[in-house]
């Protein structure tokens, strides 16, 4: 029988020797070329990490191949980032131009670090979990495809964060991310009364409501839904299996854009609504990738330098940020849930655009 | 050569980035689950649907946490993931690996798995993306035997994550991967075994960058920060502005404070009125260095969208000192978690039970004074509580 | 000579600010409303607590509104304010008068009330402050043969009111006192017979100074604006550099959009990126003017607090243009009471009710498109509804 | 019978001619000194406005004395303001000094233009409502007597909106202004079953709490409290006058910062909560005049040219602003209503003070 509750491995076992010697004792870095990191030691050591793209779904075998790369070249040790790119980590100055040769021979990309595109934060999808709207890894791939070089590359004004969620659980961080894609329904679930009273519990099915549209019905056993109250959020069919919303000729993607976490110059902030809606178009998603790519080229031609998507828009202005990317504003973007008129403009200020 | 079976998958395999469509087919050859997982997702390509029905609960023996339970809807077509649950395995704190702990999962996985894994889950696990229910419990054995553990899931504290700081960063305020691992291992009753009203996220980033978006993603954010001034040094200063860097129009205009000055040659900075943004030191690390007063702001209630919206978690205490064995920081999250567990619904984050019942509660609560960095700035409505201390005998 | 017998409101009739006081007893003198008034305050001031009771329904024929019912709660000692109701006074638009005209009003006043008033009330009025309820009929009557009317009161459109604007400002961008004036008397009906859910106000100004206040006090709020070039006279400019203006600390560097430039004799405005602040026009007067293309900004739903939170007007056409007879304003003010009317509750102003059922359906209702000026930014969360004409027929 | 729905009297017969002449055509306008208002049309013709402070109470006779004067000085022309001042207009420059020393000479303030405070923007108190926390005129007389020399002045770093209102219905514009005073109670509503029934509307009564305090107690004809859901706005007893509120010994003042109306610079904005209670204190108020007095003083002091209250504090952060003023930071100041957590701050941007 297994020992329990013993935490995962310590990762003081897992650091390079260099990082042993000088933790917590960095300078400070630089960034030589897109996807190497050099930092250096107040003992004026230096330790080279050099970062490649991943699908972040790995086979046991491409972990295997992983691992030979680095017994080859950083003696075995590695790390993954908090937006699942791989970094190798060597001492060597030498074995650094070997390793990214190596890399790039292999298909790897080498790049995720400075004013880049790094690895798009996505979730399951299609591939494992029961209430997407639409799928994780493939419109990353499709996407990730068409930007890539700026993921080599450190050309943008600043860091770009892309992140996608397959439903409106954003598992992940599409909820702050700078470019969001988002998978959703728009169309009510379909109550199914025959399984409702064997599967569901009704007043947690009934709680799970945001905007309370969904009414007990005690004597059959089953709830109602009160349809034009109802902004197919999914999380009744969370709670409740009788409840299937997923429609895939009315579920689709959003898009999203403007969201922050780090306190750089600005306060974190959440997304906001670009797109409404984009079809569910795999494999490719052209048009989700169309317009993800529209809105990075528009930001990279017009934000000043180190501004974010997000400060890039409060500068210009929302009303030029929708004719700049040619986007239409519609009344979906005019917020109706809870704090929706904290979002209304009381103000004159604005630009004639 | 026969056509093949996933025709629309096949057109994700070319391009320049890594295909996990790949891995799916090089798992395939030798995985029955792998195969019949990548069939069954070749057909959701083609109806744009799911496959998955909702998990049943299933786990390891002494937890109630770290797997979730995964049934196709087609069983018929695709048997080998006819029961297909995922196991989330708590990472070895900032995501650090030595090959060879890497290679023991990889073999357990191939001996009781699909081998298809996620390097890694957004909350920061190893998946192990999915097996059948009677390998789970093998499964875990074996993984405890390599010295791993699960991760957290269900209405537990999930599996707490760190940014790579002290490792490899210039600008750790805090030991961000010790207090991550030393909060890990005094909560793991907490994390296996499901009590709370519903999940509870920790993240740990050492300084305001904050690089695992902890004020967005985690119910507990701790948050890196310095007092005392930041220390400048003149001569790399002007090395960075000799490098080609706009000192004036990249950093001095930047500033959101516009508390700095650059003449062309000296800089300088009214640290009073520096709010602590990092914006100039990200831009210069060889010349300016934070204050030396180290300590971390605490926030709480960050979240998704579901139920009652998107949170960014609150301040609630702005500068605390972190030293092992961080013993304040681990009483304060004590008297939280107490406090949410006994007035939470069913479901309800924390942040959502505070958005309920009243910031002003919640601070009475678990026992901190209010002071203004809690706010953006004070209250505009005039529906103002007073405690009944604050009230004269009444003598109408 | 005998002690007075309001020594505490005797404290308030020196002191270098004018004393109500004062007017009080002088108006006591010859009324005896005016001394039992006086006195019933000194007891407010001597207990700390008023002594009015609910007004009941008083008013003049063939109106519901322009009356304050008002009854002492303590007529044993102050019977000539048993019953002491306000008349709330239209004003002449922008506050204008000419002394015959306040001088028939004084007589009026003198001859059925307390010779006590406000002028103005907060919502504009002229407050004629307290009679009986057997006067109030005949004084209308004197009133009305004066040239004066009532204003609103109750649930009805109250007195609408305009800043100074184009008789004695160079900023108004609309007439605001023509527009108001129009208003006021294209609603009369509405004015004196309350028959909506509650309060309805409307206020002019003709420039984003705003100086009506109209974004914070009424439910309708129109205020000019322009868009086309500032214009701007360099020599001017110059004069007041001159004259000791430090216009780039002053002006330049407090323009919020950033878009200007001077460089010590030329001043430059990119004016795509100005906002029409007002700040650098309210500074240089002379030598910047507003651009040419004249018209305003129509906002709504502006309150105080009760019952939902206070609210500032919100953006519904950024720009119209307002030339008599104003008829596409006063269409689209009929189209929204109209919409409120039907769907308001009882007690629920305008921008309550667009915050009860979204502002969409307020647009679709009033057809109005959704335009970006609308909003701050875009919603931030994903509880996005669609119209039935957006959705595929479905095929589940 | 009278006439009705003759509407006010139309304003173009009240105009000055020299404004008649000149409507629409200003050019521009002077402030040659405090009180005084010079504009100039195209035409080259010039308007003098002298502005006076005023009680806004006023009796007949007052107010003829003021006629007196605008037919002896202005032709009989004359208005006021928006702020209930008073203002004289004249068209000949030479009358102007003359005007100005009979206004000072009979005890007017001649003033409140530009960077000054003017007229404080009150309402009934127990002058004439049934609703009051505490009086209009008399803090406002007792506050204008202590700082009547920022309204004859133009020394402030930007023009000051003073406003105080009695109770929470807030007639007028406290809930917008740089500095606000309001009346509010701090205990209960005390229900009167004896009378609740013959005098209230008990849907009506349940409905007027924003808290959902109250609740109908349908047997009884009457209503019961849930007392820690009541935060003392009062309005269930302007809905139901058998629910007195009114206690003397704990209602009193509270003071409030930072609102503005203008779009000047920054958008407009509410009133924030600065002092959560200060005693009723009749007749001169003096700790509600000494805490406006601080507030006012401190500002002066830090704020930059052309900075509104609300945009300094914002400047300066309102950690520092309590600091500053020595106001203590007190759980009250945090809001719990229903949009409360959009005013919790969500970053680590703060100072040290
Ligand atoms: C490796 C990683 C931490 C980890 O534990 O894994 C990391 C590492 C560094 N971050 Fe980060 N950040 C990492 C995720 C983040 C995140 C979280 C996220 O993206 O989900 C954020 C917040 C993102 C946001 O704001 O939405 C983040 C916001 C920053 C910033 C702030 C940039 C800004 O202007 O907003 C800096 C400062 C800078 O880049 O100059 C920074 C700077 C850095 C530095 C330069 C710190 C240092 O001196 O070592 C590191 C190299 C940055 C680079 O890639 O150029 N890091 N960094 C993460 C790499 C993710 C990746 O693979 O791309
Ligand atoms: C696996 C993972 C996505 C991924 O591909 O990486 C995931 C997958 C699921 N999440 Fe998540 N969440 C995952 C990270 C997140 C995050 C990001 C984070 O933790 O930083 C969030 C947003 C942050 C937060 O917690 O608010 C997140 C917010 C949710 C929510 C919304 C919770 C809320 O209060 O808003 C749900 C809904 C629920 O709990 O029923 C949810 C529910 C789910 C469920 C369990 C679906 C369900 O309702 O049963 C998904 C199981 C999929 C499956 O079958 O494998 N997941 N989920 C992530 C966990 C992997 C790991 O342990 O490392
Ligand atoms: C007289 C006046 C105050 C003053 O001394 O100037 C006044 C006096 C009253 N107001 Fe007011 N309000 C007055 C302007 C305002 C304003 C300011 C404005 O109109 O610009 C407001 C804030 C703006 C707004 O309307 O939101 C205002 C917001 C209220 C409210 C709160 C309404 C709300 O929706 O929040 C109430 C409560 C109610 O209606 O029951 C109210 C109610 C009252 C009542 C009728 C008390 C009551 O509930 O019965 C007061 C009667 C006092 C009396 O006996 O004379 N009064 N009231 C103002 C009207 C004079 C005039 O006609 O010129
Ligand atoms: C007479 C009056 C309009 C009326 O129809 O009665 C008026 C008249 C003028 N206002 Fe005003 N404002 C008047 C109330 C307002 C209000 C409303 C209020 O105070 O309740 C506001 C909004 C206040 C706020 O933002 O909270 C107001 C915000 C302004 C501003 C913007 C100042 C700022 O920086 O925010 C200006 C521009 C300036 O002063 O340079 C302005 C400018 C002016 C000018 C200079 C316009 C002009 O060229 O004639 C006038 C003389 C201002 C002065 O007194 O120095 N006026 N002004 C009002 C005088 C009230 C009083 O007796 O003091
Ligand atoms: S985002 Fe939604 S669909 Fe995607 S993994 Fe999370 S819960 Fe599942
Ligand atoms: S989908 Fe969302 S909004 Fe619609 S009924 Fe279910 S829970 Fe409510
Ligand atoms: S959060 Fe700060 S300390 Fe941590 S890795 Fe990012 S930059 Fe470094
Ligand atoms: S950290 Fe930010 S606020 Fe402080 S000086 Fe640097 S840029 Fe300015
Ligand atoms: S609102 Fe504008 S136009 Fe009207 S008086 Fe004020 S400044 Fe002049
Ligand atoms: S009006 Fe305001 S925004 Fe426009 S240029 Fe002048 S100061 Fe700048
Ligand atoms: S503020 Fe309150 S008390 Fe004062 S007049 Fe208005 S309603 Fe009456
Ligand atoms: S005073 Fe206000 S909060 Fe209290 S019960 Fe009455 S309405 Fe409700």
């Amino acid at each position: 029988m297994a020992k329990t509750d013993i935490g995962p491995p310590d990762y003081k076992e897992m650091l390079p020797p260099v990082i042993a010697r000088n933790y917590g004792k960095w300078r400070y870095h630089e960034i030589p070329r897109p996807g190497v990191l050099v930092h250096t030691s107040e003992s004026g050591e230096k330790l080279y990490s050099v970062r490649a793209g991943s699908a972040r779904l790995l086979s046991t075998d491409h972990i295997r191949e992983i691992c030979e790369l680095a017994e080859k070249f950083t003696k075995g040790y590695l790390r993954f980032t908090s937006r699942h790119n791989i970094e190798f980590l060597l001492e060597d100055e030498k074995v650094l131009p070997l390793l990214i040769e190596e890399l790039q021979k292999k298909g790897y990309p080498v790049g995720g670090t400075g004013r880049s595109i790094s690895n798009i934060i996505h979730t399951q999808g299609w591939i494992h979990c029961h209430t997407p709207a639409t799928d994780g890894s493939g419109p990353v791939k499709a996407l990730m495809d068409e930007i890539h070089e700026y993921f080599t590359s450190m050309t943008l004004p600043a860091h770009v964060r892309i992140a996608l969620a397959c439903c409106l659980n954003m598992c992940g961080a599409v909820h702050c991310s700078d470019i969001a894609i988002l998978g959703i329904h728009r169309t009510v679930p379909k109550v199914d009364s025959e399984r409702l009273p064997n599967v569901c519990e009704i007043p947690s099915t009934v709680a799970s409501c945001p905007t309370g549209a969904i009414r007990g019905d005690v004597a059959k056993k089953t709830v109602t839904l009160i349809e034009d109250k109802c902004m197919y959020c999914g999380n009744c069919y969370t709670i409740c299996p009788a409840m299937p919303i997923a429609d895939p000729e009315n579920d689709g993607i959003s898009i999203w854009v403007g969201g922050k976490v780090s306190n750089a110059r600005t306060a974190p902030s959440f997304s906001k609504l670009a797109i409404p809606y984009l079809p569910n178009n795999p494999p490719r998603w052209p048009e989700t990738v169309e317009a993800v790519k529209n809105i990075i080229e528009v930001y990279a031609k017009g934000a000043r330098k180190h501004e974010r998507v997000g400060e890039w828009i409060e500068r210009i202005g929302w009303e030029r940020f929708f004719s700049l990317t040619g986007i239409p504003f519609t009344d979906k973007h005019i917020d109706d849930f809870d704090l929706a008129t904290e979002t209304f403009r009381s103000s004159t200020l604005f630009k004639w655009s | 050569m026969a056509e093949s079976k996933t025709p629309l998958l096949d057109q994700l395999e070319g391009g320049t980035w890594p295909s996990f469509v790949k891995d799916m087919k090089q798992a395939a050859e030798k995985s029955p689950m792998a195969e019949d997982l990548l069939n069954q997702l070749e057909l959701s390509y083609k109806e744009k649907i799911g496959h998955w029905k909702h998990g049943g609960i299933v786990g390891v023996k002494g937890y109630g946490a770290g797997v979730i339970g995964r049934y196709s809807d087609r069983p018929d077509l695709f048997p080998n993931v006819q029961a297909f649950h995922t196991m989330r395995v708590n990472h070895p704190t900032g995501w650090f690996y030595k090959t060879d702990k890497l290679r023991q999962l990889c073999d357990v996985w191939d001996k009781h798995g699909s081998r298809l894994t996620n390097m890694h889950g957004s909350t920061g696990d190893i998946i192990l993306l999915g097996t059948k229910t009677e390998n789970i419990q093998a499964c875990f054995d074996d993984l405890s035997e390599a010295g791993f553990d699960l991760g957290g899931s269900g209405s537990a504290l999930r599996t707490p994550s760190a940014c790579v700081g002290p490792a490899r960063c210039e600008w750790a305020c805090i030991d961000s991967l010790d207090v991550c691992y030393n909060i890990t291992m005094s909560f793991q009753d907490k994390m296996h075994r499901p009590m709370f009203p519903y999940k509870f996220k920790a993240k740990i980033s050492a300084c305001p960058n904050d690089c695992v978006a902890s004020i967005a993603r985690a119910d507990f954010s701790v948050i890196g920060t310095w007092k005392g001034d930041i220390r400048i040094d003149q001569t790399e200063v002007e090395a960075y502005g000799a490098s080609g860097l706009d000192i004036n129009k990249e950093v001095i205009n930047l500033c959101p404070t516009r508390c700095m000055e650059f003449d062309g040659k000296k800089m300088k900075i009214a640290n009073e009125d520096c709010n602590h943004c990092m914006h100039c030191i990200n831009l210069m690390p060889k010349a300016l260095r934070q204050g030396e007063e180290r300590g971390a702001t605490i926030l709480i209630g960050g979240k998704a969208p579901i139920l009652e919206g998107a949170l960014l978690s609150w301040v609630i205490v702005p500068f605390m000192k972190l030293e092992p064995p961080y013993d304040e920081l681990k009483d304060l999250l004590e008297r939280i978690l107490d406090w949410w567990d006994e007035h939470g619904k069913s479901r309800e984050r924390l942040g959502e039970l505070i958005k309920r019942v009243g910031m002003r509660v919640f601070l009475k609560a678990v026992g901190l004074p209010a002071v203004p960095q809690m706010v953006k700035h004070p209250r505009t409505n005039p529906y103002v509580f007073f405690w009944p201390e604050d009230i004269k005998k009444e003598v109408k």
